[in-house]
């Protein structure tokens, strides 16, 4: 088995490649025009995926049982200069992980991506992007050093631009794919320049010619040595730039409004975005970059912060909102803001756990959603939905399942919060652990909200479509996906993805007791908010869930924060560029034209001067002469007075 | 017999040509329908006959003739074969003129021919007098011959190139006379040796000044530069053209070997004639700028053309002789061909205005890109020779040392003026217009005179070497 | 080889324009085209030719040859001679220049309709200019083919732009043509200067390149700065480039290709063998200015991009942005500095060359280049919008495009340049790191206004059809999807971008040598 | 008074002087052609006049000086004639001889 497993990831390039390949096929099939067909597509990037869990569970398999913990191959690539960068594959716990559940996930997203576009005109260039995404996804995950990175991070940030921009035609979808891939392009520019500025060290400190640039088995080694060299400011900055990169991807505040926009994708893509996106890119970014971040206390500072503004915020945003697909967004905006917090406040292995449950879960609603909305005929408010349970019983079980399971009450989510609170609580950071079960009781809240309005109550009008089975099969898979995980804390998990000089902790009883308690409450207020009216919440209800009410209008129009950024955006750079041009058309442009002009000016004088009478010109003559004699008498006369 | 060996030696073009002055006038009394024909062919004959008898003259060393009133040496060589060739071509292209005047184009040949007698005495004058008749001379038979033709205009131009031309003679004569008194001498040579251990004086550098302003008519420069366009306007195209090369050649040849003499005794001189010379280009390319008649536009072409050869006296070093007598051949051809491709045209339609050049590059695509190179050639764009002989004249500039830099960044500068102004023609031949013009000119002659000039415009670049080391020669036996 | 002449190289553009002048060739247009199409296929395989055997280990110049007119050199009594020859730079810019006039050609098809002998034979003439100033061995010969260029530019321009590219012509040429005058006024004094110097009259770039270092520190940066200007306004460097941007906005398309394509090339080429080659002390000291000068070409580029309506205009500033990125890298004075502004100068060339196809091709079915009465034209013409995502993402500089190899590059060399205070180089850095962010967003604003949402209704294709399944195919309108021609075009120019994306070091490869040997030049 | 009566090389000069500054004088302001071209003749002849005491003062051996004179009083009216010719050809057209009207050719 461990031969198998080591032929297998010595030859993950050829991995890498495959989902290309695949996508190559995928427009030689869709190019055909009689012969294409839908099958054979869904077949074919059904089984990449499937290679690819077999090829995860194989780096599992090896990464838990050989002695050398991590496999890496290189190849040269641009060689030019002072820069060697390769592009290589490396296998350790923290890819393998990632990678297996990236596989997992992305195989049911294909599944569930079939049933949902199966009946679209441009069902190809779906599963050919999604194949490019996986391509550039494996690339980012097994990247063996961080220039990789920055170029399969800025890859994957095109296939989803490309994915949310599936309806093209529909103006909000490919404003929202602009958008989404503009806001990542600062990320990919911080990042850029972060990696360049690390670059410029490790160049200079570390000349050894056969060295791979920035490669992430001696990262460690070059922190160290640019924590040494360096002032730590400098170290500062060139650290925080690629938290910024991870900010975007993560959609932390400020820059989380694309993956509120991006709901207008595809579910499926919207579930990738959600879902797979944050833990593949930036989430792993962080975790791989953690050796840099540890050194300096500003970087984690950073990180809690952000990620608590972004935690809190949009754990409050998100309890207001109507449209189904933007709660899920904010949700998840919410989660990755813990995920930021439990990484700055040192809990590595806690925050990798959580990361990669709430990915699993969040895929598992965020699907779920989809397949309601698709048979409420694309209608996103769930004020107009209510009594689904009726309809779809297992639809709603899962949903309630899967709402349960993020809150933090059942499965993975369970162990992923307890795993949190414990690291917050044994820090003895009083401050956080409230913040954190604040952020778990609006969870809570807004999850519940939405199975109680949604599946719950009284039944609506709305006619409902039939949803095809592959859609619904992939929930159930997900659901048994973090039940499994819920075991495989301890054996698998926390045997790979560790950092050495972080202890590991569990939350004990007492602690757990207290989360539930206060996931019961929050899911009771919702009960009595939602389901069976009851005088005195109602009175709440009426007081606070007010259109007029301040706190009810920041949390729905999410602290205006989008109008602030149109404002900056249309007042402040369109203003600006307008300015540029102002200047441009008229100062810069205007220099010429008026050289110009004076060149007629004096065209004009000339041909004034000429003016047809031949004794004038006998003048000009004469004057010129006379002048020129005035000059040279004076530079004797100079010459003379000079002389004596 | 001193007489004769003096013509056999030195004179024998100058000779044919006066004969063929009065063969002409003497031919012009026999009035025949179809003799007047010949005309043409009698002058090609002369010139001809002019241009061979050159090979004949003495030219190594210099030959001082007529009690050294005259000289001949290379440089005087070159220059005639430069007015020979530019009179050939005047000649080749004159057939409208000659059909026009029928009887009476003996006449003008008569007076074409004293004409280019006078440049070429005064290419080679050699004294106060010789210089002074031959100046006069070549003015008096220029005027007549831009008054030639029937019409108020070349009247009008003849009689302000006459007052311009009297009023030049007269301040050359001013001059001159000053230099006269102070050296006791008007041969040049005599003056040259007088002038040794000279310290220069006031009176010396404005007298020198006088000379060199009456020059300045010759070259057509400023500051006698306004009955250039004019002078153009009225005279008929092949007096055009031969205005445009003939006088200006004549008198840069004399000036240069004036220059020569003096310069060293007047500090400020190549400073004035190099400022002279850049308003001369301003000069021309700004009146150009808005010119709507062709004629006028080859006037004040002319007029840049001769700044920028003016640009080279003023430093008067070999270098910078070679690069004018390059510039001198380029400006020959290029000129030559510009005069005959707008003699091409007004033969065909008779009309001279810039408009009616209109669309002209959709119906005549050769003879449009054929005027298009020579224009560029004007403005100084590769791969005409107009860019090597500026780059040989600017180079010029260059050498003298860093204080000259501003002249040269200025003469640049208005050189990019020029392009524009050149530019403007082309841009008329290629605006669209509903007429189509075609041109329906018979005549082989102007024909091959612009075709021939074009292809040698383009050739000079090209084959420069030799004819670089060839100037150089030349300007070092000044 | 001797098969391989570099004269042959040059020239045979300019023979191939007359042949189409001569009346001796049929004035059918269809046969123009197909000449001069393939003229330029042959051309592009014999210069590929020159590659294959190119010692890309060579140190000096290769293929030198000396054209001589009845057995001397062209202007032997002056110390010019007409001595062609090619290292590692010129010669990827003379496969750049011959590739893109090849591609020119092919997109002259659909976009040019009138006066063909003298428009083919105009940008083979146009061809010989440009690979003259790469093959220059003699200043001034580099002078003669950099100002022979203006000429065919002028009427390409002025012919078959638009109706006011006539005056925009003009006020390109004398622009570019007052420039280069200042350039000729650093030609001619340098050469006096080292003449006085070394005693020899000479134009040799090599020869002058051993002199000049005599001179006072200020007299060289005399002579640096007119030679900079004149190469300013052909990239154009931002204060200098109003006129050009008005001539590649008014030019037609193949033309404006051209001249985006190339034209900045041209002068970079002359800031590296003349500034970098003839000045290397005075460009040490004024490096940051170049620096700062690529900073505000992307930015002011990319905020007037940002502000522009026309498609076309904003094409032509994205072309700004991206040379001010080689500009970077120029002035970072690093081997990977200036490795990649090289590379970029070249990917800039074809990235933006194919915007102006692609802004071209909507142009010509469309009637308008403004963006607001434009959209959805996804739906009609979906090739076009496919081939120009790739050309649109090598501009943004997405990985595996050949743009973001070299955007990363200067960057890095930036970064890594020893140019004093830190500070200063930090500062810059992360200004043309948010030039980045910006150069996508204009780059998007105009694929998104142009290609997505509902499509207008004056564009709606004209017939709906269906296939067996009964699915909706829209039929496009033949005229209002794209020919077979652009096709060509856009596709080439993707598969470049893509290609050099991916292996990068193919093109690197060629001139790295040459870089190296120019930079070792540069710290003595 | 000795200055005054004893004439020397000066008296001349200044004479010639003053008559060519009339002349020039001339040429630029009168309106008539007729008068212009005699003023252009004062002109000449001044330098003429210039020429003749140059030749007894400093070149008395070969007196090469009167012979430009006698030239240039030979040129003088080959200039009257010829001006004359034009003048009477462009009266015709014209019926005037005002400078300031002969400006038919111009800009």
């Amino acid at each position: 088995m461990l031969e198998v497993s080591g032929f297998l990831i010595n030859s993950s390039f050829a991995m890498l490649l495959l989902p290309l390949w695949v996508a190559v096929m995928i427009i030689l099939n869709a190019a055909v025009p009689f012969v294409s067909s839908r099958k054979l597509t869904l077949n074919l990037s059904l089984g990449v995926s499937l290679i690819g869990i077999i090829f995860s569970v194989c780096a599992l398999y090896f990464c838990l049982f050989s002695q050398n913990a991590a496999a890496e191959n290189n190849l040269l690539w641009l060689n030019t200069g002072d820069l060697r960068v390769s592009l290589g594959t490396l296998v350790d716990g923290l890819s393998a992980v990632i990678m297996l559940f990236f596989s997992v996930i992305f195989f049911l997203v294909q599944v569930y991506s079939y049933g949902y576009v199966k009946e679209e005109k441009n069902f190809h260039r779906f599963f050919i992007f999604l194949n490019l995404l996986n391509f550039s996804l494996t690339g980012l995950i097994l990247s063996s050093n961080l220039v990789q990175t920055v170029i399969f991070w800025e890859l994957s940030g095109v296939f989803v631009y490309f994915l949310i921009n599936y309806w093209y035609t529909k103006k909000s979808a490919s404003d929202a794919a602009k958008k989404t891939y503009l806001i990542n392009k600062i990320g990919d520019a911080a990042l850029l320049l972060g990696v360049i500025g690390l670059i410029y060290f490790s160049v200079i400190f570390s000349s050894a010619e056969n060295m791979i640039l920035l490669s992430y088995s001696n990262l460690q080694f070059t922190a160290e040595t640019l924590y040494s060299m360096v002032s730590g400011k400098t170290f500062l900055i060139i650290a925080m730039l690629p938290v910024f990169g991870a900010m975007t991807k993560c959609a932390q505040f400020p820059f989380h409004s694309w993956v509120v926009d991006a709901t207008e994708a595809p579910a499926p893509v919207n579930a990738i975005l959600q879902g797979v996106i944050p833990v593949a890119t930036g989430g792993l970014l962080l975790m791989r970059l953690y050796p840099l971040f540890v050194l300096s206390t500003e970087v984690l500072a950073w990180l809690k912060i952000v990620g608590c503004i972004s935690a809190l915020v949009f754990a409050y945003v998100a309890m207001s909102q109507n449209n189904i697909k933007k709660i899920f967004a904010y949700s998840t905006a919410s989660q990755l803001g813990l995920f930021f917090v439990a990484l700055g406040i040192g809990a590595y292995t806690g925050a990798g756990y959580f990361l990669i449950s709430h990915g699993v879960l969040k895929v598992l609603l965020v699907l779920t959603a989809g397949v309601v909305v698709c048979s409420m005929d694309n209608e996103n408010d769930i004020k107009y939905w209510g009594g689904l349970r009726q309809s779809m019983p297992g639809v709603a079980l899962i949903f309630l399942l899967g709402s349960g399971a993020l809150s933090g009450l059942l499965f993975s989510g369970f162990c992923a919060n307890t795993l949190l609170l414990a690291n917050f609580y044994l820090q003895d950071n009083f401050i956080w652990t409230v913040v954190i079960l604040f952020v778990f009781f609006m969870s809570a809240y807004y999850l519940f909200r939405v199975y109680f309005l949604v599946f719950e109550g009284e039944k609506s009008k709305i006619e409902l479509k039939k949803v095809s089975n592959y859609m619904k099969c992939p929930l159930c898979f997900l659901v048994v996906i973090s039940i499994a995980m819920a075991f495989c804390y301890k054996k698998v998990f926390a045997s790979l993805v560790y950092f050495v000089s972080l202890e590991q902790v569990s939350l004990s009883d007492g602690g757990k007791v207290v989360m539930l308690f206060i996931l019961l409450c929050a899911v009771y207020i919702t009960f009595r908010l939602y389901m069976s009216p009851y005088s005195k919440f109602m009175l709440i209800k009426e007081r606070v869930l007010n259109k007029e009410n301040l706190l009810y209008k920041l949390s729905y129009n999410c602290f205006y924060i989008e109008e602030v950024n149109k404002f900056l955006l249309d007042k402040f750079l369109m203003k600006f560029c307008r300015f540029v041009d102002f200047i441009d058309k008229y100062i810069v442009n205007g220099v010429v034209v008026i050289l110009g002009l004076t060149t007629r000016v004096f065209s004009y004088l000339v041909s004034k001067l000429q003016n047809g009478n031949v004794q004038s010109y006998l003048a000009y003559s004469v004057f010129i002469l006379a002048a020129i004699m005035v000059v040279i008498v004076g530079i004797y006369l100079l010459g003379s007075l000079v002389g004596v | 017999m001193e007489f004769l060996t003096d013509i056999n030696n030195a004179f024998l073009p100058e000779i044919i040509i006066a004969a063929f002055v009065f063969i002409n006038i003497f031919l012009s009394l026999f009035f025949n329908k179809k003799f007047y024909k010949t005309s043409q062919w009698i002058a090609i004959l002369g010139i001809l006959m002019s241009f061979a008898s050159i090979g004949f003259v003495q030219a190594e060393p210099t030959y001082h003739a007529f009690a050294n009133a005259f000289i001949s040496n290379v440089y005087t060589v070159f220059f005639k074969s430069v007015i020979l060739v530019a009179s050939f071509f005047a000649v080749l292209v004159s057939h409208k003129i000659v059909r026009r005047k029928r009887a009476r184009a003996f006449e003008y040949f008569a007076i074409l021919f004293c004409a280019i007698l006078a440049a070429m005495l005064l290419v080679s004058a050699n004294d106060f007098l010789s210089s002074f008749v031959s100046f006069e001379f070549l003015a008096l038979s220029c005027c007549l011959m831009s008054g030639l033709i029937k019409n108020y205009k070349a009247k009008e131009g003849a009689l302000k190139y006459l007052v311009c031309a009297v009023v030049a003679s007269a301040l050359f004569l001013f001059g001159t006379s000053y230099i006269y008194g102070i050296t006791g001498s008007i041969n040049f040579d005599a003056i040259e040796v007088s002038l040794q251990g000279y310290q220069g004086s006031m009176l010396f550098a404005l007298s020198s000044l006088l000379v060199i302003i009456a020059m300045m008519f010759k070259v057509s420069a400023v500051p006698f530069v306004n009955w250039v366009p004019d002078v153009y306007k009225g005279a008929s195209y092949p007096v055009g053209m031969f205005l445009s090369i003939v006088p200006i050649a004549a008198g840069f040849a004399l000036l240069s070997r004036i220059l020569v003499i003096i310069s060293n005794f007047v500090p400020v001189l190549g400073v004035v004639i190099i400022i002279l010379a850049l308003a001369t280009i301003a000069f021309g390319a700004y009146g150009a700028l808005r010119q709507k008649d062709m004629k006028r536009f080859a006037g004040y072409s002319t007029i840049v053309q001769s700044g920028f050869m003016l640009l080279a006296m003023g430093v008067l070093s070999p270098y910078s002789l070679a690069g004018m007598l390059y510039y001198l051949i380029c400006f020959l051809f290029t000129n030559v061909a510009l005069w005959a491709g707008m003699i091409m045209f007004f033969n065909s339609n008779g009309r001279d205005d810039m408009e009616s050049y209109k669309g002209l590059a959709y119906n005549n695509p050769f003879y449009t890109t054929a005027m298009i190179f020579v224009l560029m050639s004007l403005a100084g764009l590769p791969p005409t020779s107009g860019f090597l002989a500026k780059f040989f004249v600017l180079s010029a500039i260059a050498r003298l040392g860093f204080m000259y830099i501003i002249f040269l960044l200025v003469a640049l500068l208005l050189g990019a003026i020029a392009v524009c102004l050149y530019f403007r023609p082309i841009k008329i031949m290629f605006e669209k217009t509903t007429e189509t013009l075609h041109l329906t000119n018979k005549l082989v002659f102007s024909k091959f005179v612009f075709y021939f000039c074009t292809a040698l415009t383009i050739l000079l670049c090209m084959y420069s070497s030799k004819i670089v080391e060839f100037c150089e020669l030349i300007a070092y036996s000044l | 080889m001797n098969i391989l002449s570099i004269l042959a190289l040059i020239f045979s553009p300019a023979i191939a324009a007359l042949l189409i002048l001569s009346p001796v060739f049929p004035n059918n247009e269809i046969k123009i085209r197909r000449f001069a199409k393939t003229f330029g296929i042959l051309h592009f395989i014999y210069s590929m030719l020159f590659l294959l055997f190119f010692n890309p280990t060579n140190f000096g110049w290769s293929y030198q040859k000396e054209l001589t007119f009845l057995n001397t050199s062209w202007l032997k009594t002056l110390g010019v001679t007409a001595t062609f020859g090619m290292d590692g730079i010129s010669l990827v810019f003379v496969l750049l220049t011959s590739f893109l006039i090849m591609i020119a050609l092919v997109a002259s098809k659909s976009m040019i309709r009138t006066k063909h002998r003298i428009y083919y034979s105009l940008v083979l003439v146009l061809e010989t200019a440009f690979l003259g100033v790469f093959c220059a061995k003699d200043i001034f010969l580099f002078l003669l083919f950099w100002e022979l260029q203006l000429i065919p530019i002028y009427f390409l321009v002025s012919q078959w732009g638009d109706k006011t590219s006539s005056y925009s012509a003009m006020k390109y040429v004398v622009y570019t043509f007052v420039a280069s005058m200042f350039m000729f006024l650093g030609m001619l004094v340098l050469y006096f200067y080292s003449f006085s110097i070394s005693g020899v009259l000479t134009g040799d770039i090599e020869s002058l390149s051993m002199s000049e270092s005599v001179f006072a520190l200020w007299f060289q940066a005399f002579i640096f700065f007119c030679l900079l200007l004149g190469f300013a306004v052909k990239i154009p460097i931002i204060p200098f480039h109003t006129a050009v941007a008005k001539a590649q906005v008014e030019a037609v398309t193949p033309v404006s290709m051209l001249m985006a394509g190339v034209l900045p090339v041209i002068g970079e080429y002359g800031i590296i063998r003349f500034n970098m080659g003839l000045f290397p002390e005075v460009f040490n000291y004024f490096a940051p200015i170049l620096i700062i000068f690529g900073v505000v070409n992307i930015i002011y580029g990319a905020c007037l991009a940002l502000a522009q309506t026309d498609i076309k205009k904003i094409t032509a500033y994205a072309g700004f942005v991206q040379t001010g990125f080689a500009l970077i890298g120029l002035g970072a004075l690093t081997e990977l500095g200036f490795n990649g502004a090289v590379f970029q100068l070249v990917i800039a060339g074809l990235i933006i060359s194919g915007l102006f196809m692609v802004t071209g091709v909507v142009y010509l079915r469309t009637k308008t280049r403004e963006v607001s009465a434009l959209g959805g034209l996804s739906q009609v013409m979906p090739i076009c919008m496919c081939l120009g995502f790739i050309i649109c993402f090598g501009a943004v500089g997405v990985p595996f495009t050949a743009g973001f190899i070299a955007k990363f590059m200067n960057l890095s060399g930036l970064i890594l340049s020893d140019i004093e205070p830190q500070k200063f180089i930090v500062s810059m850095a992360v200004v043309s790191a948010i030039g980045l962010v910006l150069n996508a967003c204009y780059i998007l604003y105009l694929f998104h206004k142009t290609f997505f949402g509902s499509v207008l209704s004056q564009f709606k294709a004209e017939s709906v059809q269906y296939d067996e399944d009964g699915n909706e195919i829209t039929v496009v309108y033949p005229k209002r999807g794209i020919t077979k021609s652009e096709i060509i075009v856009l596709s080439l120019l993707g598969i470049a971008i893509i290609l050099f994306g991916i292996f990068p070091n193919a093109l690197l490869d060629i001139f790295q040598v040459t870089s190296d040997v120019i930079l070792d030049f540069m710290k003595v | 008074m000795s200055v005054i009566f004893n004439i020397g090389l000066y008296h001349y000069l200044i004479l010639a002087l003053i008559l060519f500054c009339i002349g020039l004088w001339g040429v630029i302001a009168c309106k008539d052609l007729i008068k212009v071209f005699l003023c252009v003749n004062l002109m000449m002849f001044s330098a003429a006049l210039n020429y003749s005491a140059y030749a007894v003062y400093v070149d008395p051996e070969k007196i090469n000086g009167v012979v430009v004179a006698i030239f240039i009083i030979v040129f003088g009216i080959i200039n009257l004639v010829v001006s004359a010719a034009l003048l009477i050809s462009v009266f015709k057209y014209k019926k005037n001889l005002d400078v300031e009207k002969i400006t038919d050719i111009k800009g």
